[in-house]
């Protein structure tokens, strides 16, 4: 099915349609996680593949049009040839590989018992992926949230900011299907009623991280998807209204600096950077207070940085 | 044997196939696309090596002693995110190059930056005759 | 005065003085500086002397960039005497290049004064230079600084003939010499110039010979065949820059560099052994007879001399190569023999373009008596060339014939024979029509017209040199044999 | 304080960068991010007092022991690129204000700072980090930026160049994320010190040499080693002027630091030259390059390009003295990564200073600048004679250790071709040498002035530096010497 769904992607000669294929191959690629027990993943696959990049894709081809020439023959040969090496490497490579599914794997070895066993007690919460992300591997979520801040200020630098300052009118081309959403009364019932939820989803998502599947990306992720989602249906004047550019602009970094000050507090406090020990008398409540205000400092980055690009993409497009 | 492989050669093909979108397409967009199917199959991979059979989602609670791997689930949440910061900028870019080039496609890009060399040398030689 | 210090003050002297009178803007004032400079850094390197001839061997670190290789400066015999002879010349073409300069109404004499300053530093540093890294820093300086001097004239003639200049120097000297440099650092991991030589027990006798002929053609300021051409290209350049440079700061720097490989780095006994100088030896002997063969041909004065110091050079090599204590005294001494009448020469034939704007030989007949004291210098400068007492040369001519007799090669004796006949033969003429021909009859003036006596008195002096040289021979001996041809016994 | 250097030095400019961001005026924000790369470099340097000699830094991030949290792990080799990144990158950015005045709207400029910042806080994690997911987290964050500093570029063809480039760059950046999931489920960690201790004994183990391969082609793709030097060319030349400067002396030089620290200490010496070959590789490609590249480079009348296509060359050295395995190679490619890195970061900067002035890097309009701006003609021609590698340049100290190490295996056919590469690194520094003091100036051109001090003062003191580094070496060739000798496991 998968496999099938990617041919279709190549052979698509519609961008709208390949978009939507690959929406829908991220789609089932996010169910396979979840029945890889990655629930985490495919959580956020689900909100980043099928949602919100599909989302950017369908803002850039309202932008740049929507069919593909079809490819040349000639030209196919040499990365056809390139990917087959890659490949034959890769197959020549999984001989070797631990058995799918084996516990024996060296993977689930040497490091990971450690998380298993140790973390409810050293770091407090029940989900392992929440400890790992937030305590042990925090430096790299750290390096996460300023990959994605750095995409936003790269997006910022090449289109602009959401507001409007250039007075070049260009001729209308908005994002696609907007129009017809726009008129349809029923989208805009049910979406009445699925923005607030939605948003409500997200806060719920981001405080629950600790217990089950979620945190401080899912939550931005989904509260991103809302507030676009209100911009699709209402314009983006009236969501531009509801959140202003101008300050949006600023809270990516505020996250990112949130982010940085729990760990830099705790170097105050004597203990090394991003260890949350510090942050309170007791060990474990650092842990538990540290993990909070950090997930909080990945949501709000997470959600305005994509609130943000979401923005400048349809400012190009009025 | 063949059944403990199996899923690691059908992301291989995934991967390939996401590999040979981006090379072989004109589109710019496309090979964004591309860069994302590839990307997702990486995801896979990395998401089955962590599986354990019989396991579950690495979650503590009662009743359950064996856990799949969170160590892979972590480094595949960021690259999840990387990956989405990636097509933002490749599809600013694209958008880009769409209002400076009027097309988005690799061939006719290449033809108009060859023509505008070729004007450049003309341009340089004529200055060169003047002076 | 600390002796390190003195060492270094011969290289900060010259560029001082170059930086000072390239502020100066009146032309005496920047001439006069000119004449201080080239005579504070004689009398300092006469200061070395005493250091010397007690058989010390002052010397300084400036920098250490690379593991086993400084950047250090360094007294020994052979680089004294050259700058010596450099330093001491450099007092009389600056008194002559002042009235050359004037007289011909150069433009640019004050980049042309700082170019030369800048010269003499590089040829000082050659000569001090503690090790080959050390020399071939100042070995590239000095093309460098002698490139602005060729092109002096700016015009398209003048722009040729520093390309192949800068052309040949260059490609000879990162391709082989460098090359060579290198590979003598990983056989042996220093480059430090030792008695007795640093090679001797780290290579076979194939790399030996690949190694000096590398070193041999990449010193293309030797001008070796078939990397000559740039001398007579550089001719372009004002006469001060061919006398002083071309015939004795720049070429002799090539074979200095040359002789002092052989003596420092490969050791005369490994020269012997292996053999490591045949091709080199008659590539030289090749070079001596070919160049004396062409100089014959050269009707422009300029030119013919340019050749004839192709062919001289060649000796220096010859003698080098034939690696025993005659050959070494031999070259020694043509450097400096051929220093002294070369530039006889040299200034002669720019006093002569001064006073008469004439170039080609075949002009000059019976300018013997318009120019009397000019030709005579001249006639005494050829003599002492080609190697007759009681002039200079002979002195050098003879060891070197000693030398190759010792070494039993008999084709060399033969060569060095019929090299000084056609010595006679292009460079006689030149003096003998100026007095015995007739002057052409286009009704010339007669009475004598010298060039300026600024370009007058120095040829004067020099020619003067070449036979003061001749009664000095023993002490130039005494002094060269000062040189250590063999490590210290242990 | 001493303690918590090693994250003190990432902090200081990761979060100046935010910061930066949030302010609207472009003036204060320059000032911000030129003290907090300063302060970089000085925490830098004192990084590098602190492992002088050998030592080695680890620093626990979040307090967590490796391999479980994650490990930063400095010793000589990632001191000195960080003092390479910092102090290089500084002196971009201390002239970058003047040399945005004209070329964006102002309020950009915060933006643009940003981007540096957050490239060069990326570069230095990259090089401090001990853990191999962790590089690939800090690449991304400096392949985004770049990408979006390249686009910046005036000339539409920078869109078109840095587009290239994230695709090469994302497909180079998936196959390190394959080869870190190799090793991974392979070793089962992700702390390097941790995998050099445990890959060895999987060294049969085809899922490690399919990562080895993987990794290789990578990071390759990141250096730009011949002939995955494609996108190169065109980034550098149509990027903005400092940031090619900036690129040059920078992004390429960390990727090829993680290569020599994943091959040397990750994989292993042995595994990687004994059992993968890695040099049988790397020498017919680097020689190549070296020659290819330095052809094309002489026949570009674009100053910009050619010396892009001269950084081709360049890298092509520094890969060669991987590919000689022994130490006086490995010296040659660290020395030579610090020493290009800062030449040709000067290269770029007095171009800029030029381009600044003529609106043009076209070869024939450089004609006669050697009189009208002789300040920055000046440093020009001191760098060009380090790139050449004259003696007593830092070029030279590179290029000898290289070409000592070629004698040293007995290629003495591969050291003349080396030399000869240098000679075409003549012809091509000396046309635009020749050009610029010995041509006249167009009539255009007359009144073409030097530029602002603010900029002279940075393209000067690469100059200075580049005569510094080729008298003493300790800095340079010392470490580098040191190094070499650890990751190749000789002298201890």
């Amino acid at each position: 099915m998968l496999v099938a769904t990617v041919i279709i992607i190549i052979r698509m000669e519609k961008l709208m349609s390949a978009v939507l294929m690959t929406s829908f191959f991220s789609l089932i690629v996010s169910s396979i996680f979840m029945v890889l027990d990655a629930v985490d993943v495919a959580f956020t696959e689900a909100a980043v593949g099928a949602g919100v990049s599909t989302i950017f894709f369908l803002a850039a081809i309202a932008i740049v049009g929507r069919v593909s020439k079809p490819t040349q023959r000639k030209k196919q040969i040499l990365p056809l040839a390139i990917v087959l090496c890659t490949g034959a490497v890769l197959m020549y490579a999984t001989f070797d590989m631990p058995r799918f599914g084996s516990p024996d794997a060296p993977a689930q070895q040497h490091v990971v018992p450690r998380y298993l066993n140790e973390s409810m007690a050293e770091v407090g919460p029940p989900n392992i992926v929440t400890s790992v992300l937030a305590s042990y591997r925090g430096y790299d979520t750290l390096g996460e949230v300023g990959v994605v801040f750095t995409a936003f200020i790269g997006v910022f630098l090449l289109l602009g900011a959401g507001t409007r300052k250039s007075g070049i009118e260009r001729t209308a081309n908005p994002v696609a299907g907007v129009e017809s959403m726009r008129q349809s009364i029923v989208l805009r019932e049910v979406s009445d009623l699925v923005i607030a939820p939605v948003l409500i989803f997200a806060l719920y998502v981001q405080w629950h991280g600790d217990f089950g599947p979620g945190g401080g990306f899912q939550a931005g992720v989904i509260f991103a998807s809302g507030i676009i989602l209100y911009a699709l249906i209402y314009g983006i004047v009236p969501a531009q209204k509801l959140i202003p550019p101008r300050k949006l602009a600023y809270l990516p970094a505020v996250g990112l600096l949130l982010y940085a000050a729990v760990g830099v507090y705790g170097m105050l406090m004597g203990a090394n950077f991003l260890d949350y020990d510090a942050v309170a008398h007791d060990p474990l409540h650092g842990q538990h207070y540290g993990i909070l205000i950090i997930e909080l400092g990945v949501g709000i980055t997470v959600a305005a940085v994509m609130i943000n690009i979401f923005f400048s993409f349809s400012e190009r497009s009025l | 044997m063949i059944a403990g492989l199996f899923n690691y050669w059908v992301v291989i093909i995934l991967m390939m196939a996401g590999l040979y979108i981006v090379m072989s397409s004109r589109h710019l967009v496309k090979k964004i696309i591309g860069l994302n199917v590839f990307q997702t199959s990486v995801f896979l991979l990395f998401i089955s090596m962590g599986k354990i059979s019989g396991g579950t989602a690495p979650i503590i609670a009662d009743g359950f002693t064996a856990y799949s791997n969170p160590l892979t689930h972590v480094l595949i949440l960021t690259a999840i995110v990387v990956g989405v910061a990636t097509t933002a900028l490749g599809l600013a870019i694209t958008v880009r190059i769409y209002e400076a080039y009027d097309t988005v496609d690799e061939d006719d890009i290449a033809e108009m930056d060859i023509e505008n060399e070729n004007k450049e040398t003309a341009v340089s030689t004529v200055v060169a005759k003047n002076t | 005065m600390n002796e390190s210090i003195l060492l270094l003050s011969t290289l900060i002297v010259p560029l001082a003085g170059g930086l000072l009178l390239s502020l100066q803007s009146s032309a005496n004032t920047r001439d006069a500086i000119s004449l201080v400079t080239a005579s504070i850094l004689f009398l300092l390197v006469l200061c070395i002397y005493p250091y010397v001839l007690n058989g010390d061997a002052p010397g300084i670190i400036l920098a250490k960039p690379i593991e086993g290789v400084s950047f250090a400066l360094q007294v020994e015999p052979l680089g004294l005497m050259f700058a010596t002879i450099a330093s001491g010349l450099w007092i009389l073409t600056t008194i002559y290049g002042m009235g050359y300069m004037r007289g011909a109404n150069e433009p640019n004499q004050t980049r042309f004064f700082f170019c030369f300053a800048l010269s003499i530093t590089a040829v000082m540093g050659i000569a001090f230079a503690s090790n080959l890294l050390t020399l071939f820093v100042f070995y590239e300086m000095l093309t460098l600084a002698t490139f602005p001097l060729v092109t002096h004239k700016g015009n398209e003639e003048a722009r040729r003939g520093g390309r192949t200049y800068l052309g040949i120097l260059l490609f000879t000297s990162i391709g082989f010499l460098l090359l060579a440099t290198l590979w003598t650092y990983s056989l042996t991991g220093t480059l430090d110039f030792r008695a007795g030589g640093i090679l001797a027990d780290n290579v076979t006798p194939t790399t030996a010979i690949i190694l000096l002929t590398l070193f041999a053609f990449g010193t293309g300021k030797a001008a070796l065949m078939p990397f000559h051409r740039w001398l007579p290209a550089a001719m372009v350049a004002p006469t001060p820059v061919s006398a002083l440079l071309h015939a004795v700061a720049v070429v002799k720097a090539g074979v200095f560099t040359i002789l002092k490989i052989s003596i420092y780095i490969f050791g005369i006994d490994l020269i012997a052994e292996t053999g490591a100088g045949t091709i080199a030896l008659w590539v030289a002997t090749f070079t001596l007879t070919a160049a004396s063969f062409i100089a014959l041909t050269k009707d422009n004065l300029k030119a013919r001399l340019a050749y004839s110091t192709v062919g001289q050079l060649s000796y220096v090599i010859v003698g080098a190569m034939l690696a025993n204590a005659a050959g070494i005294i031999g070259a020694a001494m043509q450097i400096a023999m051929h220093a002294m009448g070369k530039i006889t020469l040299f200034f002669c034939a720019g006093a002569i373009y001064i006073a008469t704007k004439k170039t080609q030989i075949s002009d000059m007949r019976g300018l013997g008596y318009k120019m009397p004291f000019t030709f005579a210098a001249f006639f005494i400068g050829s003599l002492s060339i080609i190697g007759l007492p009681p002039l200079g040369g002979s002195w050098a001519k003879w060891h070197l014939l000693m030398g190759s007799i010792d070494a039993t090669q008999w084709i060399i004796v033969g060569a060095l024979l019929l090299s000084s006949l056609l010595n006679i033969a292009y460079l006689i003429p030149v003096a003998a029509r100026a007095f015995y021909a007739a002057p052409d009859s286009n009704g010339q003036p007669h009475g004598i017209s010298e060039a300026p006596m600024l370009c007058v008195v120095p040829l004067c002096i020099t020619a003067a040199g070449t036979i003061l040289l001749f009664f000095f021979g023993d002490a130039l001996n005494d002094f060269i044999s000062l040189i250590p041809l063999r490590a210290p016994a242990q | 304080m001493i303690y918590q250097l090693p994250a003190i030095v990432l902090l200081l400019t990761l979060l100046a960068a935010p910061i930066c961001s949030m302010i609207r005026n472009g003036d204060i924000a320059w000032k911000l991010a030129v003290i907090a790369a300063w302060l970089s470099v000085a925490a830098s340097m004192a990084l590098m007092h602190q492992v002088w000699g050998g030592n080695e830094i680890s620093y626990h991030m979040g307090g967590w022991p490796p391999p479980w949290g994650i490990e930063v792990r400095i010793d000589e080799l990632s001191a000195l690129v960080l003092i390479l990144v910092t102090l290089f990158g500084s002196l971009v950015i201390t002239v970058l204000r003047e040399s945005l005045r004209t070329a964006m709207r102002s309020h950009r400029h915060s933006l643009y700072y940003t981007t540096f910042l957050l490239c060069m806080a990326s570069l230095i994690g990259i090089t401090i980090t001990g853990d191999a997911f962790n590089v690939f987290v800090f690449l991304e964050i400096s392949s985004l930026s770049t990408y979006a500093l390249i686009a910046r570029g005036r000339d539409r063809r920078a869109l078109t160049a840095a587009f290239r480039y994230l695709i090469m760059g994302t497909i180079g950046a998936t196959f390190i994320l394959i080869a870190i999931g190799f090793m991974y489920m392979v070793t089962g960690t992700l702390n390097m010190a941790d995998l050099a201790v445990r890959l060895p004994e999987h060294a049969d183990n085809r899922v490690v040499q399919a990562s080895f391969a993987f990794f290789i082609v990578g990071i390759a793709l990141k250096i730009a080693i011949f002939p995955l030097h494609y996108w190169l060319p065109n980034a550098y030349t149509y990027a903005p002027k400092a940031t090619t400067a900036f690129l040059a002396a920078t992004a390429t030089k960390v990727s090829l630091y993680v290569m020599i620290r994943f091959i040397f200490d990750v994989y292993g010496v042995e595994f990687s030259f004994k059992q993968m070959h890695i040099d049988a590789l790397l020498l017919p490609l680097s020689v190549a390059g070296i020659f290819i590249a330095s052809l094309i480079a002489v026949f570009q009348s674009d100053v910009k390009r050619l010396l892009a296509w001269s950084s081709v060359a360049q890298l092509g050295y520094m890969s060669l003295g991987i590919a000689m395995v022994n130490v006086a190679g490995l010296t040659a490619t660290v020395t030579h990564m610090f020493n290009h890195a800062m030449i040709k970061a000067g290269l770029f900067l007095c171009l800029a200073a030029m381009i600044y002035r003529l609106n043009s890097s076209h070869i024939k309009d450089l004609a006669g600048i050697g009189r009208s701006m002789p300040l920055t003609t000046g440093a020009f021609a001191v760098l060009g004679a380090g790139l050449v590698g004259i003696p007593l340049t830092a070029g030279f100290v590179s290029k000898w250790y290289l070409i000592n190490a070629a004698l040293e295996n007995g290629w003495v056919i591969l050291a003349v071709m080396l030399i000869i590469s240098s000679l075409m690194a003549v012809a091509y520094i000396g046309k635009i040498i020749d050009v610029a003091y010995f041509k006249p100036a167009p009539a255009q051109h007359k009144d073409v002035k030097e530029v602002a001090t603010s900029i002279l003062i940075p393209c000067w003191i690469f100059a200075l530096l580049t005569i510094y580094f080729g008298i003493d070496t300790r800095l340079t060739a010392g470490v580098a010497g040191r190094v070499a000798e650890t990751l190749l496991g000789v002298g201890l």
